[in-house]
């Protein structure tokens, strides 16, 4: 595999020596781009940098970039999760159906959280019980998902009243900044310790760096693999349920294709799909970069066929100064 | 001393191949208890049964303490007391070296996080304890093939454990790291551990075994105390021919004309664990072995791979009197170079292809025709050399991840000397190979030289680079610390300049 | 006549709430006329898709085959290929008017499109900014009505189109490029929703506490009558919508499809069943 | 990786060998689990097994069946190509410009293939080069091939006027079997026997197998797999110029979405996306085992609403029984 991944597999060091080898870690770099790409928009448009824009642009990627923390966990162990939109948008449909069913909403979000679970136990299981490769296994979960959401909506929205309480987790703010901003840097923080302090953390990046000899040296790596595909579907219910409340409607083909974007954001973020590499911090770091240039485009009235054409630029622009940085500041090449 | 674990009637068959028949095996604390064999003769396989990697056939049985158990893993097997350097190599890459010795017991704090001080503190213990000057918190993926031997080997002593099992732990190590672990054996079974130790290194075996058990072709021929044992007896059960026939004698085929000639290869990029190499310049005549010798970590492996266009370097490089541009293998491949890795299965061998294709890999063009293979032709070039360095398969189509190490290795060998180059560099190429195949290849070796190929042989296994040379460079810290003829080289001589 | 031998399938474009009224209105109508009736829901919207879909109906000998086409002139083999076999087919919804189809029973988009500018124009009083949030930029229908609505407001210079933006039908992406284009315009005056995002999407928007004051200030118009678009009208957001009459396009089809097989309709003519302009007023009295 | 992902690394063997193994060849298995489906829609379905029906189930996936025979060449490599999408999609654009233009077949041709030589070129250059991860490179021209289709069409398909002859390409028959699918089987053959008998074949397989030690025996591990971007983008393009030639109506959003369904094809055919392992034939097959599915659903009258949760549930059952199949059946486990 290309050096340049493996070069940064785990993030943390005593603080001496990450300050001598920050210009090696891949999130600094991606950080780097994305204050770049900042500061250009900033300068074409006047709006960018107002308190409401940036919180808008955060809240507008903190969906996708929750994702991506369990997404880049199960990365790191070498699998894929496809099933992320589907786990998404069924946890949404289900929270709303069991609103309307009259449930409370603490038991409207177990129920959500409680598809999370099964997608992700189903993912697991498949891929550690049966053996199939992750690919197929999400991709199956993931069709499944999305028939079942339209068995159960046959496209229609589903739309139910929900208590004001609810509608804070998507909608409201603490102080300036909005709900979900801060469960995504939460979320952000708390999976950043685990992955880079406790006991799993490594033992999620020892499966992906040779899972063999992880087991060998007593790594339940069947376990661990189990783990990080339940906490991928979870996470995806969490954003799920998030969503809901932010729009209080459940849309019957929410959440699809979002796959793409959430590898991508992990990707982006320095998260090698060979497994291994990769971290918590990167991937929302890949997202808030997708985030900033979707919103940039808007910003600067760019003709909306162009659009997309500019963003894959910027990102492969972005990317490259990245790996060739890392190629030439020395080291690792 | 007291009995520890007994193995009655371990058999193991794989498809195609029988692996161990009825062997017995008893293994008592605080003695080395040496295996010895040739290659394929079931050595790692009997191992990989007691750690419980492998689960044996039907019909025989483990005990230990006298009591019957059913080892299900090696995790199993430890809480029973054992633990195992496995023969290839078993470490996480991207973990630090504190973190690989410590994987899946590391020590925790208060908060339920990993107290990375205590760790990195306990394995600074470990790797003072074998002298060791590297960082714990060093990624190990950074650290060269003998360092990650160490590394594993730290990892298992550090594990409270009755019964090690060492699987060729010396087989990349240097001269200085092998005296550090028989020093360190000696302690462990003061300790009244017990060592189940295989090596393919005579010498050491009858350093520090107490008690040697021969396989051959799966089946025990021979268990005796060291002190009844001799080298003619061991080698005449390991491969049924006697010590003198093995080796011949050195007769040297060097030429005057310089064939390669390297002056001031420096790295471009020296990284923090590596030697920096420097100013490194020789010459390597026609028809010549030139050693190469040096400590652990001393450079050699990186000259070569310079000089083979895998790293990249100041200096310059000519071949027959000509500069030369190797800017990657394949350059350098066209130069007529030939380089056998010593890391067999990182940089070696394509794990999940067959025998032949790993062999023909190197010169797949010599059976094509408008880029068709000629797999009939193919087929039958492998099959010499299987026969030729006697390579343990079934079949050229074995899954060249099925065999055993040192026959692994064999094929590596073969690759490239099928190829013909007119310059073969060879790192540690009998590592973990039985002794009757090491004179195999040193005799090889010799008649390619004699036939005017130019060799450079990489090797920390001291009496063979004194076996085989004409004439030996030492390196040390990454610069030349000597240049001995054949005459001048002698054990003395030779480690003088590697140290001092 | 006893039509019970008769199969009739009813393709729509994708799976929302729009086709789900059509089905309504065709499964109805197929009970009613007593024929088998199937409903096959495209899993995308590559012309491709539907092609296959044709194919396989063909290949089940089905009697009368409705459809709403994503990309028209892919369809145009196929469909001759059934009428070729003897089935009857329509469009409805989206045409393909190039194709075999025997007749189109809908929208007529670019006409739709008219009508929701110059109810536009009439809101902001003939001048201002406006902005278009479009769903997939390459879907035909909308395309036509982006094309009535600027053929619209050529008859008013000072109505200013500010930009278009594309939503791949996504409500979040909807959500976050509505917020963007008010913030780089704060003083638009109108938004046009193209498609059935734009409504619940600007409805949104403007619930939030930043954007507040702009409701009702803010003119916009959106298509298809989605919960969330009614509420958005009932809270002031939303001006107008554009609704169509999707129960009546898919019983309207069933019907013509049976007539045609049981050779009562020889001559079969388009039938426009245009829109409504639904607002604050007449809310609670329009059909579909 | 799962053993039995690593169990199939090279399918081509001497004959007798081969016969002895077939059970252990992931292609058989899925063949067989192909037969089984087919067998059953054909219980349920008179019109199933009719040649019209089997010819039209054919054709509609030979597209993908195409596309996956590059794909399967670059998963070989340890890669992923993304943007077959938008090479197929730009490539049957281009080709409809052209012959509004103007230009005569040969030409039209031949600018859609030169789109499918542009994106391999810059796939395979920004991976070997710059060193880009595929998943970010070929991201990347996924998103600007998409961008470039929009700005071009303004989401109008273009429908020019084509010679009879071109039609042929996607309408055609030879005998009772259309155009596409004899190409198809044309490619499938002709790739085949490149990877199974050929030292370029044999140097794919060994640079996805270990990249370092191809490298080290003097493998040009670049040039390979800028090969095999480059031979995956012509081989979409030619997908795309047959799909044009099908509808003679180049979409604007033509091939969105397509890359899931290729490497699914690739996938459920045995190529393991950890590289070393996967089969020219395999592709093939995996891409019928979904359009018999598809076939199926609609044949059997299914709930149409539930036809992807259904073909979802076939593919996992399909993929467990061959990977059960191989573990059980002895050797590899
Ligand atoms: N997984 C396997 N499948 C098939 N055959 C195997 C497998 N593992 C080992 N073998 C065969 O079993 C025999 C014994 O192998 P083993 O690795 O125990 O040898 P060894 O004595 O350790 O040799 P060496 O000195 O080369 O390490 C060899 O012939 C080998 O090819
Ligand atoms: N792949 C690698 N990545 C990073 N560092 C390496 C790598 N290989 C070797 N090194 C470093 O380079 C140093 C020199 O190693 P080299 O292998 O050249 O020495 P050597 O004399 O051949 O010793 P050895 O017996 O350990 O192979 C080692 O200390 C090691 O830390
Ligand atoms: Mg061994
Ligand atoms: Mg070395």
């Amino acid at each position: 595999m290309a050096n340049s991944e493996a070069a940064q597999a785990t993030p943390q060091r005593s603080f001496m020596s990450s300050i001598a080898q920050l210009h090696h870690v891949r999130e600094v770099n991606v950080l780097v781009a994305l204050l770049l790409v900042g500061a250009l928009i900033s300068l074409a448009s006047p709006y960018f940098l107002t308190t409401n824009n940036l919180m808008g642009v955060f809240r507008a990627f903190s969906l996708t970039a929750i994702m991506s923390i369990g997404m880049v966990m199960v990365i790191i162990t070498g699998g894929i999760d496809l099933s992320v939109g589907s786990a998404m948008g069924l946890s949404s449909l289900v929270t709303a159906l069991a609103f309307e069913a009259g449930l409370s909403m603490a038991a409207s979000i177990s129920a959500g959280l409680g598809v999370g679970l099964v997608f992700g136990l189903s993912n697991g299981l498949l891929i550690t019980a049966i053996g199939l490769p992750p690919f197929i296994a999400t991709l199956g979960t993931l069709s499944i998902g999305r028939g079942l959401m339209y068995m159960i909506t046959h496209g229609v929205p589903v739309t139910p009243d929900t208590p004001e309480l609810f509608s804070f987790l998507g909608q409201g703010y603490i102080g300036p900044v909005p709900v979900p901003v801060v469960l995504m840097t939460l979320l952000m923080v708390v999976f950043a310790v685990i992955m880079g302090r406790t006991r799993f953390g490594r033992h999620v990046y020892a499966t992906g760096g040779n899972e063999q000899a992880a087991r060998l040296s007593g790594v339940k790596t069947d376990r661990v693999k189990l783990s990080v595909y339940v906490l991928s579907s979870v996470i995806a219910s969490i954003a799920g349920i998030i969503g809901f409340s932010r729009y209080l409607s459940a849309e019957p083909a929410s959440g699809f294709g979002s796959e793409l974007d959430v590898i991508a954001a992990a990707a982006i973020g320095g998260a090698s799909l060979s497994g291994g590499a990769g971290s918590v911090a990167g991937a929302v770091i890949g997202a808030a970069l997708v985030g900033v240039i979707a919103n940039g485009v808007v910003l600067l009235n760019v003709n909306t066929y162009a659009q997309q054409a500019i963003t894959g630029g910027v990102i492969l622009i972005a990317v490259s100064i990245d790996v060739l940085r890392n190629r030439y500041s020395g080291g690792n090449a | 001393m007291p009995l520890f674990l007994e193995m009655d009637a371990i058999s193991k068959t794989f498809p195609g191949v029988k692996a161990l028949d009825r062997v017995d095996l008893a293994l008592r604390l605080g003695e080395v208890h040496v295996l010895a064999g040739e290659n394929g003769a079931g050595k790692s396989t009997l191992m990989k049964i007691m750690t419980g990697v492998l689960r044996a056939d039907p019909g025989g049985s483990i005990r230990i303490d006298g009591n019957e158990v059913v080892i299900r893993d090696p995790v199993h097997a430890r809480a029973l007391g054992i633990s195992i350097i496995y023969q290839e190599l078993a470490v996480v890459d991207n973990l630090t070296v504190a973190e690989n010795i410590f994987l899946a017991r590391e020590p925790k704090n208060r908060m339920g996080m990993i107290d990375r001080r205590k760790m990195n503190a306990d394995a600074r213990k470990v790797l003072d304890e074998l002298e060791m000057d590297i960082s714990p918190t060093t990624r190990v993926g950074r650290l060269s093939i003998g360092q990650k031997q160490m590394v594993e080997i730290a990892r298992a002593i550090s594990y409270d454990c009755r019964l090690i099992i060492m699987d060729e732990p010396t087989a990349s190590l240097s001269h200085h790291e092998a005296a550090t672990l028989a020093r360190i054996v000696k302690n462990l079974v003061a300790q009244n551990i017990g060592i189940v130790y295989i090596s393919h290194r005579l010498d050491e075996i009858f350093e520090i075994g107490d008690r040697v058990t021969v396989l051959r072709d799966g089946v025990t021929v021979d268990s005796a105390p060291i002190g009844e044992m001799n080298r003619e007896r061991l080698v005449r059960k390991m491969v049924d021919r006697d010590l003198e026939q093995l080796f011949g004698h050195h007769l040297s085929h060097a030429s005057d004309e310089v064939l390669l000639s390297a002056r001031g290869l420096t790295l471009k990029k020296h990284r923090s664990q590596g030697a920096p190499v420097r100013d490194v310049s020789f010459d390597l005549h026609q028809g010549e072995v030139l050693g190469f010798f040096g400590l652990v970590g001393s450079g050699r492996t990186e000259v070569m791979e310079m000089i083979f266009g895998s790293r990249e370097y100041e200096g310059s490089i000519s071949i027959d009197g000509r500069p030369v541009n190797i800017h990657a293998p394949s350059a350098a491949i066209e130069q007529g170079i030939g380089f056998v890795t010593e890391d067999r299965q990182g940089q070696g061998l394509v794990l999940g292809m067959s025998v032949r294709e790993n062999f023909s890999l190197t010169h797949l063009a010599e059976y094509c025709r408008f880029d068709f293979v000629n797999r009939s032709r193919e087929s039958a070039r492998c099959r010499e050399f299987i026969r030729a360095l006697g390579i343990k398969t079934p079949s050229p189509e074995q899954k060249i991840q099925n065999l055993s190490g040192g026959n692994q290795q064999k094929v590596v060998i073969a690759k490239w000397v099928a190829r013909k180059p007119r310059i073969l560099i060879v790192d540690e190429p009998t590592r973990g190979i039985d002794i009757g195949a090491k004179a195999e290849v040193h005799a090889l070796l010799n008649r390619l030289a004699s036939e005017g190929m130019s060799i450079i042989i990489v090797s920390s296994d001291l009496p063979e680079i004194l076996a085989i040379s004409d004439r030996i460079i030492v390196l040390k810290d990454g610069c030349v610390n000597g240049e001995l003829s054949r005459d001048q080289a002698n054990e003395q001589t030779v480690m003088l300049a590697a140290t001092a | 006549a006893d039509n019970s031998n008769l199969t009739v399938a009813v393709v729509p474009k994708v799976a929302v709430p729009f086709f789900d009224d059509c089905n309504a209105g065709a499964q109805g109508a197929a009970e009613a006329l007593g024929v088998n009736y199937q409903w096959v829901v495209p899993q995308n919207t590559q012309g491709a898709t539907q092609v296959k879909i044709i194919e396989d109906l063909i290949a089940r000998h089905v009697d009368g085959i409705a459809i709403s086409v994503n990309e028209p002139k892919s369809v145009e083999g196929v469909i001759k290929q059934a009428v070729d076999a003897g089935i009857a087919v329509l469009t409805f919804d989206s045409d393909s008017a190039n194709s075999a189809r025997s007749m189109y029973i809908g929208t007529i988009n670019e006409q739709a499109g008219v009508t929701m500018g110059n109810s536009m124009a009439e809101a902001i009083g003939g001048s201002g900014k406006v902005a278009i949030v479009t769903g997939q930029l390459g879907a035909s229908n909308l395309n036509e009505r982006i094309t009535g609505v600027k053929k619209a407001l050529e008859a008013y210079p000072d109505i200013e189109i500010v930009a278009m933006e594309g939503t791949e039908d996504d409500l979040a992406r909807a959500v976050s490029v509505t917020e963007a284009l008010l913030r780089a315009n704060p003083d638009l005056a109108g938004i046009f929703g193209i498609s059935q995002v734009g409504g619940p999407a600007v409805a949104k928007v403007l619930e939030q506490r930043e954007f507040n004051e702009m409701a009702g200030k803010l003119k916009v118009f959106a298509f298809d009558d989605l919960p969330d678009t009614i509420r958005g009208v009932q809270a002031g957001y939303i001006t107008g919508i554009m609704v169509q009459r999707p129960v009546t396009m898919g019983r309207l089809s069933v019907e013509h499809l049976v007539a045609q097989i049981n050779g009562e309709e020889p001559n079969p003519q388009n039938v426009d069943t245009g829109v409504t302009v639904v607002n604050a007023d007449n809310l609670d009295s329009y059909t579909k």
